[in-house]
């Protein structure tokens, strides 16, 4: 066995998703790779929660069907997990009715009685469990102990280390594998999708950030808000989403780096604040974790079905920058990047996420490259001469792209006008104009390609199968590479504007099979209507849930 | 500068004897009596009759979508407090789309100005009712006469919090523009409703109808007082003119730690280390 | 029907304690002492953890989007006016997303029963700030305290022209149902706030708060007196409970022609004889 | 000369927008057929407006470049327009200056003197110019005073008539030309599209119609508002765009036929609500008028702009139709088919426009036809035996179709959510109800794609180039196309969706040139979307007016 898969549910409120991840750097702390993922209902109380860990001594990259240990920490996980008969299954059997119909390597621990006879509070079943999985698995007992240190508040930690070695006494034997820890890998870093996100926008220097809270998108927002003051950010929750974009824009124009974030819905509030960032040309940064909809549909799982939303939101039609990255990397650096590209072509950048990459945690080396450089692009500087004079602030200056001026600057003086406009901002309708003004704009295009990641094949090249692919869909298929050989994949990290002629090339001689998380498939859409390849092949999930390993091997085993 | 010097060069296209005439002239006044620098005002703009006095100052501008013009703002003042910001807009504009930002922007108390002209009546879109439409006008939207009651903003602005409440008129132009000068001194959210005579689509609400009802508050009027200010806003027949209500509260960039000294605009935008933040990651 | 059989068979999933559990319990029993059929109720909810109230009544209902409860209520009652229509939303929905709509929504006094279920808190969403959150309070959007200003909602209704404001408590659920009853009765839009602790991230506005400061109007107090209610809606320490103020006033369905006698609904929705408009094209 | 055109123009507030409609209903009742088209900013007084009549005694369908006989109420109208030898131009030469310079033909009447003399107000100068143009063309005098009669409040008519008479006075030649007024034309209709989509909207038996102004859609809720009590009809002009589109929905799942409309950036404001519509499957219709954007754009301009936009509106995915009539007949037939089509198969439904089609008059012979019908789909009548009883108002009826309940009936209890849903409407977020409801919504396509139009080509089977068309580019094509055989066009009245399968045999053959007014050429993108036919050669305008028949022809004298 080359991955194990460990999971914990119960009940919402059960603290599952803290004693999840907290699982999961335990892990990694002991030198594995792990990849964590939550699954749980829109509601406080009351709902089933669960957390699947992959791990491995080998890099893991995403969530497998299979569970190989469950711990239960009540009996609604059995309402909710197929259990089989090779599952090691944690629980306090004497609790659950029937149990003696349940088949599967059974690892008792009484809980309740635990909890009795210790007067110990119902949250620390948590730590019994974790105390159990990590004798279980092989967990130095010290990093689980350390761990509780550094997550709880001081006057709790010593019950839960003596919670945590009740769970120990009933759990000897250590499941077998022969995974070698990794000592490098205990230096790694383990974090979810949005915190890629939140760290490469501190990185990028982002000044303002403004948005209303939404599933998945929401611990961008928590995250900035907890280092606002430490690194001198202004995060803000508005009243609405259109008052979150149309803040970030004022921001940008006044100079500083912004950004929002939100899910689809959000992103639908924003729709018309888009068009105004792109008429006015101002910078701006949108990071979008996708969840299925329409409407409010299932804020807390997954979806990739906003591409062609992003591709086309807003009236009438304007340079958009879309980036899809995979992984927590790609993540990162493209965020740090996207204000780049915002400042230097002065237009809207999405950054797409989705629940399932927001919300996971993933396990990286390092984020901290040398060679990141921040490139604030084209900005008048000032005429100090002539303070109040107005200036050409739309006049094409290179490449389609003219200069910034924050307002303040000397001889700096424009209008930023939502409206078709001269060089100086001010309202204009006539013909010569405005077809000036889409095409220099549109002209930005031809150099925003040359700077945007062609997709790239990973894989053997010449595999039975091409799967083709955006965003987080290259995890299962990292995992799924590592048991066959019979296909490779393309990954688009960018989608928008890229260089299709070249995307061709890449695509000659392969067979290929769109693999999405949405329904029509919409990076295939894309694709024909770019390059008119129709991939006719699709492989698409849209229950909420990512694509899951085994999932991934049978199509391709089936041979389609 | 003088107040001439204000002008952009672009002649009004706004209806000869249209009210937003003299609010020009005041906000041109006020930034000269002030001894502004164009290059420090930012002037935010909404879409209307009253959105379109952004090409007419020779200032920075924003024209932003209807209803935007305050987060716009907030956004502008947050980044770069130094400036001074001017927002105009409709009683559409404002009202009736951009009611849940005014609420908001009130709560904040940021220091910005915030001009509401409120000619009751849709102007650039030709003559729909709005917010502050009296009952029974009939309008190309309500042919058989508004049924909805007319709001009153003040009211709603005080009872939301706003720390500065005054009412302007466009026919006292230099009351008027005293008026946006203590606006842009106090620093809080200064909000001005200004009468705003439309010649071409407000029926009633004529410089004749306001010029018998006006009144301009005095020394003896205590602007401090709620319950002064209350019955002001809530006064039939006659029609005050003046701050109605001001009193000191915490100006919102004040609250943010982050910009005590510098402007954000001058502390962001630099690449940051963050392997302190990676490091709780491990 | 009794209470009872307005259950949907759904299990809450509220936490235990919450305080939806009241509002949901004086939700049925006003409709049962009012003898109601659930055929002829809408319950227009919207999205947060007030908004499930939807799940457990056996009525009619439509989840709307976040903030958007009022004109799907608008709609709906317009359109069959014979229908009982009782919107529940939570603090975030109504004031924040929704502060336009409401505000729009007093103008017009249709015939809706408008129940905020007012936590100070998001709580669904795990608890960030809501515009009625204090300030200081530390939440994940507001991680060094909340600096905006907590809003008044009742004050600002009143001051919109709100002609039923009242205010529930979660902890008193007959008063509460009497309430709800005289809203579903009163011929306007009737707004009741209803103080609602979250047992999971309301950390002030607990039962105990509450239990020490409410108190109930009674036969004394003069709901007809806009400077009584703006007094009630202004105290300081002490929390009133009840009908704050109520005023009769035209309500909106009565204002359209359209439907004195007839619903829309049955009114139209079939083929007309266009021949009279088009020979105006001629 | 086939056909000849007329142009009035003065600084806005001089009521050319009220004199120039009136004129081509005066041409149409003399007996020939009339387009007019208006040009204003976004301004209540001083922008330069015009007006621009083609009319001729065969059918016309769209406007010219050229003008042939100019009315210039004002000197401001000489720097807006060309002036050419060949046309013929009314003024009052003696109030402008430099009038020597100006070679044309000149009709010099003295209006200001006219003015001054009969102290007249200067809104008559409309009224003066009427009359000379009329007697010019020969038009009799009994139509003008009848059409002014119709307009004017009463006290002013005679004064506007005597006004007349005297513009008569100073032009006594008649324009020479062939033209035969046809008896039959006198009785046709001269109308906007708006005003196509408005008649459809009532003959449909809408019930509530709710938005927000926004030009080029403000006069459909004008229009209905107009004559909501007489109809029964409930119009709202609500606080945005949002409550606009949310009413709306409110009213349909209330049972009523319900509609919205406005323009791009409004739309952008119902994006949101758009996907609830889809979620809950409430019938909705949505007229949407095109203007340029980005954000406010050219307000009172022209473009085709938004098509991609509506196919990708809102996020994930759902069923929508979007029909694009051409021409008032196709409006009216197409409004009224909208509300059966939202009703049978529970989707919102698009009717686009723009502004050249909303807000220009054409000539229609009747709207008026046999066997237009209502069908409101499948509606649960109810159960008296169980009145409180939920029902699977979500459960699959027919088609991937269920059956709708109007509140109010016995035993049809349901909850209509903007979450995903069971059958009753209760939330559900499994997989299998996912999937199971993801593809009974998409199903519907299947029935409707048999219901819409397929593409239709006009011109000679065999010509040399064939443009692909949406919308009201129709126009300028049926117009061109009396004056070449060179080229055939086939319309799309329909994008969606549609079998395209079908389209490509339409294709099959054809050089294909795409003519849009837009800049990237949007139902070519779609066109390769949906069938990976690459349409490489496209004539774009965007400049905010539409395409002028002239441009037609030379790009197809070019021969491209
Ligand atoms: C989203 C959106 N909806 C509608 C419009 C059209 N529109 C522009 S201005 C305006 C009304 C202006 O009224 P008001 O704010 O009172 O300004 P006034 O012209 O009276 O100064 C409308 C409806 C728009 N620009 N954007
Ligand atoms: C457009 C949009 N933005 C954000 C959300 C996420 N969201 C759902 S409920 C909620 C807050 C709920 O707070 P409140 O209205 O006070 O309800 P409570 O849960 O406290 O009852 C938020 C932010 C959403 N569903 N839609
Ligand atoms: S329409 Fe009214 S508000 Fe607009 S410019 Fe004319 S007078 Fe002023
Ligand atoms: S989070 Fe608060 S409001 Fe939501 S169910 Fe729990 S206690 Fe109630
Ligand atoms: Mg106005
Ligand atoms: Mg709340």
């Amino acid at each position: 066995m080359t991955v194990l898969t460990w999971k914990i549910g119960g009940p919402a409120g059960f603290g599952i998703m803290s004693a999840g991840p907290m699982f999961a750097k335990a892990l990694k702390r002991s030198g594995y790779s792990v990849q964590g993922y939550p699954e749980y209902p829109s509601i406080i109380r009351g709902g089933y929660n669960c957390y699947h860990i992959t791990f491995s001594n080998e890099s893991v990259f995403s969530v497998y069907k299979r569970c190989d240990i469950l711990v239960a920490l009540d009996k609604v996980v059995f309402d909710n997990e197929d259990i089989t008969e090779n599952m090691t299954v944690i629980a306090d059997f004497d609790s659950i009715k029937l149990s003696e119909d349940i088949v599967c390597k059974k690892i008792h621990i009484p809980i309740k009685n635990i909890l009795k006879e210790n007067d110990f509070p119902d949250i620390v079943k948590n730590s019994i469990a974790l105390g159990a999985s990590a004798k279980l698995l092989g967990v130095d007992e010290n990093i689980v102990f350390k761990l509780f240190e550094e997550s709880f508040p001081a006057k709790v930690v010593n019950m839960n280390i003596e919670a945590a070695k009740k769970g120990m006494q009933y759990c000897e034997n250590v499941i077998q594998n022969n995974f070698k820890p990794d000592d490098k890998v205990k230096d790694y870093l383990v974090m979810t999708g949005n915190e890629a996100i939140a760290t490469g926008a501190i990185k990028a220097g982002v000044g303002f950030y403004s948005t209303y809270p939404m599933t998945p998108a929401s611990s961008i927002l928590h995250y900035l808000a907890g280092v606002a003051e430490k690194y001198g950010i202004i995060v803000k929750h508005t009243e609405d989403e259109i008052a979150g974009i149309i803040m970030a824009i004022g921001a940008s124009y006044a100079g500083v780096r912004a950004m929002t974030g939100t899910s689809g819905g959000g992103l639908s509030l924003m729709t018309e604040g888009v068009g105004l960032a792109a008429m006015i040309e101002t910078p701006l940064v949108i990071a979008l974790s996708q969840r299925p909809g329409p409407a409010t549909g299932m804020p807390t799982w997954t979806e990739q079905s906003d591409l062609k939303f992003v591709m086309n939101i807003s009236q009438d039609e304007f340079v958009r920058i879309v980036l899809t990255p995979g992984d927590l990397k790609e993540l990162f650096v493209m965020t740090f990047e996207a204000f780049n590209l915002a400042d230097k072509y002065q237009v809207p950048v999405f950054v797409l996420t989705d629940k399932f990459l927001s919300e996971s945690h993933f396990c990286v080396d390092n984020l901290e490259y040398d060679g990141l450089e921040i490139d604030r692009g084209y900005i008048f500087e000032g005429d100090e001469s002539k303070p109040m004079d107005f200036f050409p602030r739309y006049k094409e200056f290179k490449n389609g792209v003219a200069m910034r001026v924050n307002p303040g600057t000397p001889g700096g003086l424009f209008k930023a006008p939502g409206n078709e406009h001269d060089d100086f901002g001010f309202v204009a309708t006539d013909s010569k104009t405005r077809i000036k003004n889409q095409e220099r704009r549109f002209r930005k295009e031809n150099y925003i390609k040359d700077e945007l990641p062609l997709p790239k094949l990973y894989g053997n090249e010449n595999a039975e199968i091409t799967f083709v692919c955006w965003g987080s869909t290259k995890l299962p298929l990292m995992e799924a590479l590592k048991f066959t050989e019979k296909f490779n994949f393309i990954h688009f990290s960018a989608v928008n504007p890229i260089n299709w002629e070249d995307v061709k090339n890449i695509f000659k001689g392969k067979k290929l099979v769109a693999i999405e998380t949405n329904f029509t498939g919409q990076l295939a859409s894309i694709i024909a209507e770019k390059t008119g390849i129709v991939i006719e092949d699709k492989f698409l999930k849209y229950d909420g849930r990512p694509f899951f390993v085994e999932e991934i091997l049978d199509f391709v085993e089936r041979g389609r | 500068m003088k107040a001439m010097e204000f002008n952009s060069g672009k002649i009004p296209v706004w209806c000869p004897g249209c009210g937003n005439f003299a609010i020009w002239n005041a906000i041109k006044g006020a930034l000269a009596d002030l001894e502004l620098n164009g290059k420090d005002v930012v002037n935010v703009s909404g879409i209307g009759c009253s959105g379109k006095m952004l090409n007419h100052l020779r200032t920075y501008g924003f024209h932003t979508l209807h209803g935007r013009t305050l987060p716009v703002a907030t956004g502008v003042k947050l980044s770069n407090h130094k400036l001074t910001v001017i927002v105009n807009g409709g009683d559409g504009d404002g009202y009736g789309m951009g009611a849940g930002h005014f609420i908001h922007a009130i709560r904040r108390n940021l220091d910005i100005t915030y001009l509401v002209h409120d000619n009751h009546i849709y102007g650039l879109t030709t003559g729909q009712a709005s917010p502050t439409t009296d009952k029974g006008l009939k309008s190309k939207s309500t042919p058989s006469g508004v049924i909805d009651e007319p709001l009153n903003p003040l009211a709603v602005a005080l009872n939301a919090g706003a720390a500065f409440v005054a009412r302007g008129y466009s026919g006292e132009v230099e009351h008027l523009k005293e008026l946006i000068k203590e606006g842009i001194n106090f620093k809080g959210f200064a909000y001005i409703d200004i009468l705003q005579p439309c010649v071409t689509f407000g029926k009633k609400y004529s410089y004749e109808y306001y010029d018998e009802r006006i009144y301009k508050l005095d020394e003896s009027y205590d602007c401090t007082s709620f319950e002064n200010a209350l019955k002001k806003v809530w006064e039939k027949d006659k029609i005050a003119l003046g701050i109605i209500y001001k009193i000191q509260k915490d100006e919102y960039t004040s609250l943010h730690p982050q910009i005590k000294e510098k402007t954000l605009l001058e502390t962001t935008g630099k690449i940051r280390d963050i392997s302190e933040e990676l490091q709780s990651f491990k």
